[in-house]
């Protein structure tokens, strides 16, 4: 192997030409992953992105890394495999709301409680990108949209409450254009060791524009958006005078200094703390951004690759004559 | 009388049928019985049987389970017809075989079941046991197996008592028969070792009621024959007795480490395809990887990444299962990665009938995808051909850059024959290169003899590029979406799948060259026409035969070889399938013998059409 | 339409012999089932079961209703069909634990979400039984089955926190055997306008024998499960005198007049409560069974129906030439 | 100059395409030309073709979407094959669609996009309009299309500006053309009042650019010659345009209609599929339910599930949707339901080209699931003809009780003609006996004729029973695992598939009774066949045409139909899969015609070999 070398965006840039629309959210956050990569340490070779599909799922041919854009929902399953027989890749698996949590749902909770060693991005534009406009599981109810001309019926999953349910060990929210924090959650959801589930909130401005306008609006973001820091107190607002405080079990918004609210009745964000990550997965607004809940657990591929050394401790390294021989034979003169 | 005073026929083959509920132990009866009997050197073949519920009631024909052996002096090639000897633990045992059976055949009945309710459920008007004309009929022997089971125990303190004792009474029927046909008992003794060695007590009671049925055939009246089978004259070498569903993991195992990969199964449990995963799992220390998934799709999606990483892929399934995996497999064919899908068949449509064969997802290998999107499809023949079957079907999906349908079905992976040991070292390695090389790269770049892409390893520096499901551009492997490069993608990809042809040794007869009937068969079919004909030869037929091992590409000299004979006939456990593809592919008028009750072909079911037609 | 007549248990029975193994829980489900219908005044020719594929899943052939056994995972979807396009039915969807966590899993979440009127119970014993005994997604970690001979490496899911994850509007959990509590919980699942999930405990003396018996054991079972009542303290143990309590967003287990505990410091139960269910669904020591969770949410297929209704209400009922017609049309003499 | 000295010429036919950025409006222009020709009294026959992606970037060959039409003074089948007249909005449609131009075709170019640096990224050496050689070769309409634009909305005050106003340009090219070729513009008027009615500005505006196109044409000198394309004559009626898709979501709404049930819809979106979605969620007054479910599986579950219930139960999809489909129509086999799958075909393998068209999904409808597993196929042959191929679906469906395929494709879909508008009351009512009387009621007894068992709605008293994916006992629809029952269940199934034939009319020739080439077709290739037939016997080519509606069962007369000619050529947009059944089934040594580009055949792809052939 070579020396590392400090790899630069550049590095991770392909030739492809990018095909989304003008002005969609995939290019922040394309260039946002080309900019944390060269600080992640890991040479490009050791990179695999792997997608469904969907616009979203375009993403790993605009990566000069490894790349395998697959069938629509099952990218998990792929990564999976790869990731159990090929445990020092580093794997990034891109998906949307669509191929996620509607025709990949059940894929996306079994690796979250399997808990291999990997990063799942889902892209949420909360609409079907690259088919043309249909509603999708996070699409609010009563979106109208080509297949729902009278707006939609679907209850929408919330996806931190849904990815927490099925036991994920790393779940965080941000934002397509955030540069920063994007960059930072990304980099967390790499160190993390386990499943990274990390939503990324993403305009379409073709199909569904705006969605997260009060999100990314400079004017109204700081009262609507909520930086989750573990250790901090949930405080936000233009002021920071606004914050979230826990009675009987439910989040309520208080300001700092009505009611007689101070800063010591604002909750503290706790990534390890699996109930009230769920409550605040609930929370619409504020919008929390960030890391929602964090805990080790055993890792997939170190467990399964483990019992492979166990076993080859245990019996010796399998001998193919022994194998065919079996328990009982007999010999014909 | 003893021993000395009975009567000992010689016999060249039998005909052994072990039936009772589903919980009497019958089918690890049949299965000591089979080890039995290949100890004593006969050539086996045997046919398990039972139903798709776990323990239907007892005492009901849904509950009867079934195990037919045949063991004999010379080659056999299936589980016989008509049984000789059927041994039955109960009314309902009875009730559902009696109409296999001949007259004058033998039947060893458990008497202690045959109470006149018990045979009035499954149908009897009274107990046959009472029924004079059933008795002149058959060779009966009616055994108080129950309390001759409790007799041989009595004085020990058994954990479970009187239930645990009742369920050891398959094995007093196995001491019986063992006797009744001169089998050692050393071989079971020491598999009730193996598997009751951590429970003693329940170990000796076994063993005590094995050797009190083997006891009880040499010592009571009732029994005034015995019949020995002399061992089958087989090629010198060392044997075991084999399934195919064990021999399939073998294969596997033995091909991955040929090929010096890590073998990567992916698998969601699916009768009678789920003893593959079982048996695999179990050797993580061959470097062995079981992943069992959330379902069908996750299955083979995770070995097509262990195939993108660079190890080989495997995914087994059964027609249900390998209906979701298509999808997949398309994506494999588009992204051209070795993967091997098995497919341990069974009887359909939909649910159909798990535990039974069928041969009727041959189409749905080939042509059973979207696009124009070609597979390669090899077929076993017998359970040891399955380690062969299995070692050929990654070869060529590591040579070809191809998914590979390898093809089962239930009665081969459940079947047993016995196996010469193959001597692993003289098994050719699986040549596999990496693509490590940057300069001049191109994913799709092709060899010019296979038409192969390359196989890169993620990982390897120099070489990073992406691929996927679109339509790949010749060479480069970039999305295209030009018309002229996507007809020349479907025409490469289907030219490679035709080259495998190149890998496939001329088709062999046996029987005449030319002229009179040809049996094309495929699969599991082989043991009952290989029989068959060399029976119609002996009575002095001309009839031939040639079985099928690659299902897609056909052989090349296939054309040649069925227009040399004046008819061809193609038994097939479905409606005609493979019929169908000779039809269109040579023109030719070929006859179709099907046969889709959820069982084999008999040897006679296949005689019957010779000679008709010869 | 008859007048209603008075069922009986033997009423919905059917001629098929039962074909589980002797001693299997799905007997005592089935007889509860049995017991339970008559007294919910659904004339027996309204109610319908569909089922996957499972030993669970023959469940159907055992009931004199309607039934549907369909294929290995898809039952909510077939169910959902038949709801939204008969609303008027009583629809029960019957699965195990591989049918509706392994294979449906996403179609589970997906029902749940959206909420129609139906009523499914899952049979989890914890294993595989058709397929004679792999390990399944709600089997404990290290579990040694037919395909897992050194043990389980897949942490399980959660059922309770799984389903309440997707957004489940009733969520409950029974015992096979426990007879009146099963019943009480079939009938309030029946009870509940909207999509009712039960998880009911299931005996397979098969496979996996004994894997409740400290929940049913009579000597253990006071001291191990916590009978959840909405309105009522969490009080539990032969003596009445454990008790869980709420501490800083976790629960703990206490002992009344230990440390200074005493009744007004244990939790009381709240079904609306979302996290506190949440929080229940965790708790693996004592074993909550009850209503864990419960909320009145729109129902899917009145607000599928209501807009053909409103559709019709604004633009007439359909008529076919106008639809043929379109907006444009010449005419050649 | 004005008008009246203009040269006017006359046309028999004229193909025209318009080509640009994916963001320039291509289909919207293309659409609204289609209906001004409509409305002007010719046949047409469209092909719109568009990339995968929402919009590639601008400006690059990979973002160019496109629209051609054929407008005609007699009835044609096709979009045609070189267009005469291209359209291109920028240089990249212009480098893309060069290749199809012949020498002296006409060329209107936005002259605006024409700077050196867009050309040169699309690969052109210099501006092609400073090119002398090209200027010679084509005749050359340079526009400055932008600035003509923006001239015509001068003043206006208009939301969005200048970005705004340049998307309208593709209103200022339909403007141009439409005077070209004598178009009426009020329907296109109507169009845009519809489109814009709530945003009175854009639409001012927009009327305004299209207006100032007309006028263009009129008064610029470069324009010297305009063009008239009589009205065809066509069978006096009431007509519209129709697209493929829209014609099959009309079908299936007529047919639960004239079945007197709820229509309910299973999908999940995919191209080419996805419209037929949308058109039915919005006539939901037609007692229409659709449910967009979560993937294809659930999908067809919800379809299946409705069809228990009692109503028709439709699933609409593309290939790789229908493969995930598959083991759920099995069931709807065995469980014997009435059920329409849709596949609207695109291009595979894998995600393929999945805004292009194919036919290679075939053999996965009749040949793709395991098991035996037999389902009818209907193939529609154009876009109107989707409607009477959905009603007639519906009807095979309910009348004997199985899942049928209907099959279109990407060229049918998104393709449109003018459609004779049928007379609804004559449209014959679809039968459905629910049976009711629990006298003497089997859940699997059988109607004579059909072979189809009865259909129950839960709900009805005293026919309670259950069903379900296992094998089923004939007559009783019990579980069954008996032999005999299977093997007699398998062949029912299949008979009653067969027996499909005697609702299949007598297949009609286009051409001689006999002798000859007989160009068998199926599905869209329907209007290229018949156009190339068409002149092929004017050239006084002995050459025939016939055209399967029915994949499975093939009609009952066919074999004798196709042994009458001499010859049988097969075009298919695959490898061959017709052919394929056809030889096997007849062995007939049926030759084939394969284009497998993602693209219709032309006229001349097929007049081509059968110049060759006949
Ligand atoms: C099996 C299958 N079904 C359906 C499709 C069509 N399809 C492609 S992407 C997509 C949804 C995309 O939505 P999302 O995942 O949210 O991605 P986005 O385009 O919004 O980034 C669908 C339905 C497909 N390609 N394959
Ligand atoms: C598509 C498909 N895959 C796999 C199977 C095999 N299969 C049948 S039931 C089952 C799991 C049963 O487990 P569970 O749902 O827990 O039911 P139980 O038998 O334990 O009641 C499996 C894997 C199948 N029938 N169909
Ligand atoms: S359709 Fe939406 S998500 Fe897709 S590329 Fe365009 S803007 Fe992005
Ligand atoms: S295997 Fe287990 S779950 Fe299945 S019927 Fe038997 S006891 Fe019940
Ligand atoms: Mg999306
Ligand atoms: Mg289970």
């Amino acid at each position: 192997m070579t020396a590392p070398v400090a790899l630069t965006k550049k590095d991770f840039e392909t030739a492809n030409d990018v095909r989304w629309c003008p002005g969609c959210g995939d290019y922040a956050i394309l260039a946002n992953m080309q900019r944390t990569l060269p600080d992640l340490g890991i040479p490009r070779e050791q990179t695999v992105f792997i997608s469904g599909i969907g616009c979203s799922s375009r993403f790993p041919y605009y990566m000069n890394t490894y790349g395998f854009h697959t069938i629509h929902g099952r990218a998990p399953t792929i990564a999976t495999g790869l990731k159990l027989s090929r445990p020092e890749l580093s794997v990034w698996i891109i998906t949307g709301d669509g191929d996620a949590l509607s025709i990949g749902g059940n894929h996306l909770i079994h690796l979250l409680r399997r808990n291999p060693n990997v990063q799942l991005l889902l892209f949420n534009n909360r609409i079907y990108g690259l088919t043309k406009g249909q509603f999708s599981p996070t699409s609010e109810i009563g979106k109208k949209t080509k297949s729902s001309p009278m707006g939609t019926v679907d209850a929408p999953f919330n996806p931190i409450q849904l990815t927490l349910g099925a036991g994920a060990s790393f779940v965080a929210r941000s934002v397509d254009i955030e540069a920063k924090h994007l960059q930072d959650m990304l980099k967390r959801a790499h160190g993390h060791r386990g499943a990274s589930f990390v939503e990324i909130l993403q305009n379409c401005p073709i199909f569904n524009d705006g969605a997260f306008d009060a999100v990314t609006d400079k004017a109204t973001k700081a009262d609507i958006v909520l930086q989750l820091e573990h250790g901090k107190p949930m405080l936000y607002g233009k002021e920071r005078n606004k914050g979230i405080r826990l009675v009987n079990g439910t989040l309520d918004v208080v300001t700092l200094g009505e009611n007689g609210v101070t800063e010591t009745d604002i909750l503290v964000h706790d990534e390890a703390n699996l109930s009230q990550a769920f409550l605040l997965g609930g929370l619409h607004l504020p919008v929390p951004v960030g890391v929602f809940y964090r805990v080790e657990r055993p890792v997939y591929e170190d467990l399964l690759n483990g019992q492979v050394a166990e076993a080859k401790e245990k019996k010796g390294d399998g001998d193919l004559q022994q194998l065919v021989n079996g328990a009982s034979t007999w010999t014909v003169p | 009388m003893d021993q000395a005073t009975k009567v000992v026929e010689k016999r060249e083959a039998v005909v052994i049928r072990f039936a009772g509920d589903s919980g009497d132990g019958m089918q690890l009866t049949g299965t000591q019985f089979t080890q039995e009997s290949v100890m004593a050197g006969n050539d086996i073949g045997t046919l398990p049987d039972f139903p798709a519920e776990i323990r239907a009631p007892t005492g009901t024909l849904a509950g009867v389970s079934g195990f037919q052996l045949q063991f004999a002096s010379y080659d056999i090639y299936t589980p016989g017809d008509a049984p000789d000897v059927l041994v039955a633990m109960n009314p309902a045992a009875l009730k559902l075989n009696l109409p296999d059976m001949v007259a004058g055949s033998i039947l060893i009945l458990n008497s202690t079941a045959f109470v006149q309710k018990a045979c009035e459920k499954v149908g009897f008007a009274s107990n046959p046991l009472e029924d004079e004309a059933f008795r002149h009929k058959y060779r009966i022997y009616a055994v108080d197996m129950n309390k001759l089971t409790a007799g041989a125990v009595e004085g020990m303190d058994i954990t479970g008592g009187a239930r645990t004792i009742d369920r050891m009474k398959n094995m007093f029927a196995l001491g019986l028969v063992s006797w009744m046909f001169h089998r050692p008992l050393d071989v079971t003794v020491e598999g009730l070792k193996r598997k009751f060695g951590s429970k003693p007590e329940i170990l000796e009671a076994n063993l005590r009621v094995l050797k009190a049925g083997f006891h009880y055939g040499e010592t009571a009246e009732i029994f005034t024959h015995s019949y020995e089978v002399p061992a089958a004259k087989i090629p010198a070498g060392t044997y075991r007795s084999i399934t195919g569903n064990a021999a399939t993991a073998y294969g596997f195992i033995t091909a991955a480490r040929k090929a010096g990969l890590k073998l990567f199964l992916g698998s969601y449990p699916i009768t009678p395809a789920s003893d593959i995963l079982h048996e695999l799992s179990q050797y993580k220390n061959y470097d062995v990887l079981t992943f069992q998934a959330e379902d069908e799709i996750a299955a083979v999606g995770a070995a097509i990444g262990a195939a993108f990483g660079g190890h080989i892929g495997l995914t087994t399934s059964s027609g249900p299962g390998v209906a979701l995996k298509q999808e997949a497999i398309s994506l494999a064919v588009m992204a051209e990665l070795p993967l091997v899908i098995a497919n341990i068949q069974r009887g359909g449509p939909s649910t159909g009938l798990p535990t039974k064969t069928e041969q009727a997802d041959l189409l749905q290998a080939i042509l059973g995808r979207h696009g124009e999107s070609p597979v390669p499809v090899i077929a076993a023949s017998t359970p040891a051909d399955c380690f062969d079957a299995a070692i050929e079907a990654v070869r060529i999906a590591v040579k070809y850059m191809t998914p590979v349908f390898f093809l089962s079905d239930g009665y081969l992976a459940n079947g047993a024959e016995p196996w010469q040991i193959p001597d692993v070292a003289a098994i050719p390695e699986i040549p596999v290169t990496f693509r490590t090389e940057p300069e001049g790269f191109q994913p799709y770049g092709r060899d010019e003899q296979t038409l192969a892409r390359p196989w890169v390893r993620p990982g390897t520096p120099g070489l990073e590029h992406r691929i996927g499901g679109l339509e790949k551009e010749y060479g480069s492997g970039m999305v295209s979406y030009s018309p002229e490069n996507h007809e020349r993608m479907v025409h490469t990809r289907a030219a490679k799948i035709r080259a495998i042809r190149q890998d496939i040794p001329p088709t062999e007869v046996f029987g005449d060259e030319r002229g009179g009937l040809l049996v094309l068969g495929w699969g599991s079919t082989y043991g009952a026409i290989r029989s068959a004909v060399r029976e119609g030869r002996a009575k002095g037929k001309k009839v031939s035969h040639a079985h099928l091992r690659w299902m897609n590409p056909l052989p090349a000299d296939l054309e040649t070889v069925l227009k040399r004979y004046d008819t061809v006939l193609i038994p097939e456990m479905n409606l005609g399938q493979l019929r169908m593809l000779v039809r269109a592919e040579y023109l030719i008028p070929a006859v179709g013998l099907n046969k889709v009750k959820g069982r084999p072909f008999t040897k006679s079911d296949i005689l019957e059409k010779i000679e008709e037609l010869a």
